[in-house]
């Protein structure tokens, strides 16, 4: 395997930079993927037929936090990879770790939040709305989930064989994917949240 | 025995109790039959753990021929139930079941496959590397594909076929209307070979645009690797909304959201406008690289470069754009207002240019040539008439006050055979004769195919051009039956009998297959027809590593003027050869995605739940295994390449 | 320590966070459908674009041409889907 | 010996489909909008069949020309790359012709969602056709009678046909008349035809819609105006009045013969329209009437989030 020392580390050898191109036209597929959300989102929210609006349910503090949860995980993994790319291995576990626990956290207020619309009826099953509600955030809440259990495998990876070309590209393309889940966040919070809660 | 009442077919009859011992049968014979030639490591190592793009595409379009005679068969059933009126061969759920199935199989597990089976060949090949960028994720998206063929096809015996159409139209798909597990089969299937095409397209998108020879700008690449590029992009932003559409489809039959119902808010005008954000780009993803199989046979068989090369890649790109434009043009009769329809039908019909540019382009290209009438050669001359008379009825169809007279109808049926027959069939059938001497080292019989063709090509027009005209005294499709008095019967006679052209020149196709086997000179050509790219470069049979040394591209036709202009094509010495290792985990982990899929059908929850545990424990051994492939060294290499008479320098 | 909060990164940040708080004026201030959307559509591209190009390094690849072409066309495309889809569903169908 | 067989062919394929097409139902319109729908036909049958003519022209004549065997030995083909003029030729043509085509649609899309030119000012009537598996119930809220399965239609007059469907998708055909439209289950579509003449006519469901799809057919008849009001007295005088259990009992999966009934079903099962819209009605589908006040709430934030 050729290495390239010229470059960082997680683009230095052919298959790394295959990898991080490759990831960035998955990353394209999901744009379109969560695209197709947001279009039966649009076109299904007024079809609450006898449930509740999103005004009704949607409350600002736990979205707030779930936002600057995320956020915060974002941020807090660009300086993983930073640490990762100064070679400070241990800087870069603690961001990663941070990162997860940002993430659980992120999940936790997010579960609650289902719950809390379950006992105000709304259910999976209520209306359109309710349906297709679910259905969005449950598709990036299931992208966070399967992140966590990434991410860990990825820690556990560096600790074990230290920052090495490979390692360094899969947390790389870790750290693409955990940003994306950011991106589609702030779609979330501004379509389905505060364009919900305004009513505009 | 309540547990298994739920896998019986609901509506059984003779046929399908025969199919179930026919299945059972083969399937005890080929098991007996690998025991007894103790072939099981071979299929094993050769074949199943395989990573090798080559092996991938042999076996997709192995699959895929085998889902050609499924949805023939369907066909002929179909047509033997239409031939004369009042027919009672088959009933009407029977008959829902096979035109369902049907459409399925032919689009998405016969013409993708086979057009999956030749990219995985000739690409790679093409632009002069050794593999895909992911060959693992390769395997992985072939086994997806095949599993969910399979659990498609388990249907037919297990459950119930599907019976709503393939396009599955909500509420008639709903539980209300189609309570049975058919429709289950139909949206967990198509979601997991969804899943397997998405793969494909990123690897091979990843692969063409990083992987190319030296020398090879975009600008250079060969026709088909253009097209394939465009397929790709269309497959990435086209398949997200299927999965998203089957995902919400699914939900609605398991879990009662209301995404489609007819209560509670649903709306079933979602489904077809999801169903369509993907089925008309999917459209594009077939012709596509039907177009760059005959911009490859044309130019090599009239013994000319392509003409206007920039002006076909610039159709393509349009194209591959155009094609996420035009969707509502599938449901004009929907009820949106005039300004709508028209906005769509005009984008519509400006697809209709680049295509147009494409057929004068091979025209000229055959202008000033040297035409040598090969089979394959011969399926080209064929496409381009019929295709133009399947492309200007799409024109017509495009039109949407008179699209409302031909909606639903046999003239839409006859319309989407007639561009998919000739450009995509044809194209799979000409590639696959001109590609089969670099697959196998030897040449088909040129009569036995000639013979193929012409009743192929006499039997589609045979089939297909009467329904024009029934379509237009009002024949609406998908009907079982039809009274005497309607004055259909002689037409849908003469379509039948086309029919059986057709299916006689597939049997002569099989036949052909086997009388080469038997009879032709088993020489080892490598390049058989005097072609032009990059692929004939290299040895027959293909060495596992493509090319000993990775060739320098400086033309657009750079084997031509390697062969003709004295250009060096491999320059240097060997060196060892990176190559990556068999797994077997993409099998396993497909078999998961069948358990999965299996269980989800018939909501059999624990099922799904071990299936979808198998699927993270794969993917996480995949996250753990330190696996950097191995080296082939020089000795090998040179070993090999004596063999096959050394490389051409 | 200094070393691990590039300014880049943490610069970055905090602008997301005023773009957060720049979207919350919508929620705590009444005003027209126009000006509100125009301000949520605005912050929300804009914080996906100093994700992009801060975080996720879209620029440094030797690719980034494809990547841009990639994400550029994804985002083309499902803007299309999505307007597409309300124009026959929503705006052009006559309730 | 061959050019003598295949004039023949010809000539015989010729009159075959000349024969053929006198009776060719969506050639043969009985109805201004039906008859927009085969002009634009015939136009569109008549430019494309110039482009395939030309398509084939040149194919022919570049495989007669170059073909291998017809060819000297030495020759050659020579590179060529393209030419300019040629291609911007290949693309002007097509662009001219599909701006044709894009100004003849806007014009005829224009025509056929709304009421025949003809009979602009008329009073239409109203029809609404809804479909059940596997069945068309007409509804002549005007008059107040009711069929099934069958459809009179007074000639020279606007006609207005409201569309849905009690099931799955379906849509409304009658191919002399003019095209089809579909009719769902929470919202109506109002399809615009008219009869020039009077006569018999079929009129099918053309979207698959199940078991019973291919017999889901029904009789159009059109007839004078006079001989229209003729058969709504007859009706009025001879029907059994259309209760809500007869009703649903006609809603159940199967086929029925032609059926007729005097008052409608829309007062007790009102099509989804206006307030009874499919994205405003809960669970009750398109019967629940008893709750508007609460669905009036929930539409005035459709109005005001959409």
């Amino acid at each position: 395997m050729k290495v390239d020392h010229s470059q960082p580390l997680e683009y230095s050898t052919e298959q790394n930079r295959l990898n991080i191109l490759g990831f960035w036209i998955f990353l394209g597929a999901e744009i379109m993927l969560f695209g197709t959300l947001f279009t039966c989102y649009f076109t299904l929210v007024n079809r609450t037929s006898d449930g509740p609006i999103g005004a009704e349910i949607f409350e600002i503090t736990p979205v707030l936090m779930e936002t600057f949860l995320l956020l915060t995980s974002s941020f807090v993994i660009g300086l993983g990879i930073h640490a990762m790319r100064l070679g400070n291995k241990k800087a870069m576990q603690a961001f990663f770790i941070l990162t997860l626990l940002l993430g659980i956290g992120f999940l936790a207020f997010e579960i609650t939040e289902f719950i809390t619309y379950y006992e105000e009826g709304a259910t999976l099953q209520t209306s359109a709305f309710t349906s297709i509600l679910f259905t969005t955030l449950g598709t990036h809440g299931a992208h966070v989930s399967l992140g966590l259990f990434w991410g860990l495998f990825i820690i556990l990876q560096v600790r074990k064989r230290g920052i090495t070309p490979v390692t360094a590209n899969k947390s790389f393309i870790f750290s693409l994917y955990w940003h994306f889940l950011d991106v589609v966040w702030i779609f979330i919070f501004t379509f389905i949240y505060m364009k919900g809660l305004t009513q505009l | 025995m309540g547990y298994f009442s739920r896998f019986a077919v609901p509506h059984p009859s003779p046929a399908i109790y025969a199919s179930m011992i026919a299945i059972a049968v083969t399937v005890f014979l080929i098991i007996a039959g690998i025991t007894y030639f103790k072939k099981w490591i071979y299929l094993w190592d050769g074949w199943i753990t395989t990573v090798d793009h080559k092996k991938i595409g042999i076996m997709y379009l192995i699959s895929a021929l085998l889902m050609l005679f499924r949805g023939g068969v369907d066909a002929l059933m179909m047509r033997a139930q239409l031939a004369v009126p009042d027919n009672k061969l088959l009933d009407s759920q029977h008959y829902n079941e096979v035109f369902s199935t049907h459409g399925v199989i032919m689009v998405l597990f016969m013409a993708m496959p086979y057009i999956m089976g030749l990219m995985n060949f000739v690409v790679p090949l093409q632009i002069g590397a050794r593999d895909v960028a992911f060959p693992r994720l390769n395997a992985v998206s072939f086994w997806l594909f095949f599993m969910g063929a399979m659990l498609f096809n388990l249907s037919f015996v297990i459950g119930g076929s599907p019976d709503a159409g393939w396009s599955s139209y909500f509420p008639l798909a709903g539980n209300e209307f189609s309570p049975h597990v058919g429709t289950n089969y139909y949206m967990i299937s198509i979601q997991i070979a969804g899943i397997g095409t998405l793969m494909t397209g990123i690897n091979f998108l990843t692969t063409i645009l990083k992987m190319r020879a030296p020398g090879m700008t975009l600008m250079r690449m060969p026709m088909f690797t253009w097209a394939s590029l465009t397929t790709c992009i269309i497959i990435i932003f086209a398949f997200p909304v299927l999965t998203i559409a089957l995902l919400m489809g699914t939900m609605d039959r398991l879990f009662a959201t209301k995404f489609f119902t007819i209560t509670d808010g649903g709306m079933d005008m979602l489904w077809a406008n999801l169903f369509w954000v993907w089925g008309h780009p999917e459209v594009y993803i077939l012709i596509l690289p039907a177009f760059g199989l005959f911009s490859e046979i044309i130019p090599t068989f009239s013994r000319r470069n392509i003409y206007g090369y920039t002006s076909m890649v610039a159709s393509m790109v349009l194209i591959s754009f155009y094609s996420f434009l035009v969707w509502t043009h599938h449901f004009f009769t929907m009820g949106q207002t005039a300004y709508v329809n028209s906005i769509f039908s005009i984008t519509t019909m400006i697809i209709a240019i680049p295509t147009g540019i494409k057929i004068f382009n091979w025209l000229f290209t055959m202008w000033r040539g040297r035409i040598r009438f090969t089979v394959p050669m011969l399926y080209c001359l064929a496409f381009i008439p019929l295709f133009t008379i399947g492309g200007v009825t799409g024109v017509m169809l495009a039109m949407s006050a008179a699209d409302y007279q031909y909606h639903n109808t046999m003239f839409l049926v006859a319309h989407f055979h007639n561009v998919i027959i000739p450009g995509v069939v044809f194209a799979v059938l000409g590639a696959s004769t001109y590609y089969w001497p670099k697959m196998f080292g030897f040449v088909l019989n040129e009569k036995i195919g000639k013979l193929a063709f012409w009743f192929l090509v006499i039997g589609f027009c045979l089939a297909f051009f009467p329904m024009y005209i029934t379509g237009l005294d009002g024949q609406a499709r998908r009907m079982y039956t039809y009274s005497e008095d309607t004055g259909f019967g002689p037409w849908n006679m003469v379509a039948t009998i086309g029919a059986v052209c057709m299916a006689i020149s597939f049997v002569l196709i099989v036949y052909m297959i086997y009388y080469s086997i038997r009879n032709a000179k088993k020489e080892a050509v490598s390049d058989p027809w005097d072609a032009r790219n990059l692929e004939w470069a290299t040895h027959t049979p293909v060495p596992e590593y493509n090319f000993a040394i990775i060739p320098q591209v400086n033309s657009r036709e750079a084997f031509w003027d390697a062969k003709y202009k004295g250009h060096p094509l491999f320059k240097g010495d060997y060196e060892k050869i990176h190559m990556p290792n068999n797994s077997g985990v993409p099998f396993l982990m497909s078999l998961f995605f069948f358990a999965l899929g299996f269980g989800l059908v018939f909501s059999m929850w624990y099922l799904a739940i071990c299936g979808l545990i198998g699927v993270f424990i794969c993917m996480a051994h995949r996250s753990f295994e330190q696996d950097h492939g191995r080296y082939i060294s020089v000795e090998e290499i040179k070993e090999t390449e004596a063999k096959y008479g050394g490389t051409h320098k | 320590m200094k070393e691990l909060f590039p300014a880049k990164q943490v610069g970055g940040f905090v602008f997301s966070l005023i773009l957060t708080g720049v979207a919350l004026l919508v929620y705590y201030f009444n005003m027209s459908r126009a000006v509100g959307l125009t301000i949520l559509t605005l912050t929300a591209f804009i914080q996906a674009a100093v994700q992009l190009v801060v975080f996720m390094h879209a620029r440094e690849i030797e690719d980034s041409k494809s990547v841009f072409t990639t994400i550029y066309y994804a985002i083309i495309i499902a803007l299309v889907t999505i307007f597409g889809t309300l124009l026959c569903m929503i705006w052009g169908w006559n309730y | 010996m061959k050019t003598k067989w295949a004039l023949f062919v010809v000539h015989f394929l010729i009159a075959f489909v000349l024969i053929g097409c006198d009776k060719i139902a969506v050639l043969d319109p009985k109805g201004p909008q039906a008859q927009t729908q085969a002009n634009v036909i015939w136009l569109s049958i008549g430019i494309m069949s110039v482009i395939v003519v030309v398509v084939c022209a040149i194919l022919v004549f570049v495989l007669v020309k170059y073909r291998d065997s017809k060819l000297p030995k030495d020759y050659e083909p020579p590179y060529i790359e393209g030419n300019r003029v040629v291609e911007t030729i290949i693309v002007i043509v097509p662009i001219l012709i599909v701006a044709f085509f894009s100004v003849v649609t806007i014009i005829t899309n224009n025509k056929v969602e709304a009421t025949p030119q003809a009979y602009k000012g008329q009073d239409p009537l109203i029809v609404y056709a809804s479909s059940s598996n596997w069945k068309w119930h007409f509804s002549y809220p005007e008059e107040n009678i009711e069929t099934v399965n069958y459809l009179y239609i007074p000639t020279n007059r606007p006609l207005e046909f409201k569309l849905y469907s009690f099931g799955p998708i379906t849509s409304f055909w009658i191919p002399q008349l003019g095209g089809q439209k579909y009719a769902m289950s929470d919202m109506v579509t109002t399809l615009h035809l008219a009869a020039d003449e009077a006569g018999e006519m079929m009129g099918r469901n053309a979207n698959f819609s199940g078991v019973g799809f291919a017999e889901n057919s029904f009789y159009v008849e059109a007839m004078s105006q006079d001989d229209f009001d003729d058969w709504v007295t007859e009706v009025k005088e001879t029907a059994e009045p259309l209760t809500e259990e007869k009703f649903q009992q006609l809603l159940k999966p199967g086929h029925l013969g032609q059926l007729t009934f005097t008052g409608t079903h829309l007062p007790f099962s009102p099509a989804p329209e206006g307030e009874h819209a499919g994205h405003n009605h809960g669970k009750d589908g398109p019967k629940a009437d008893t709750n508007g006040n609460q669905e009036h709430d929930v539409h005035e934030h459709d109005t005001s989030t959409s």
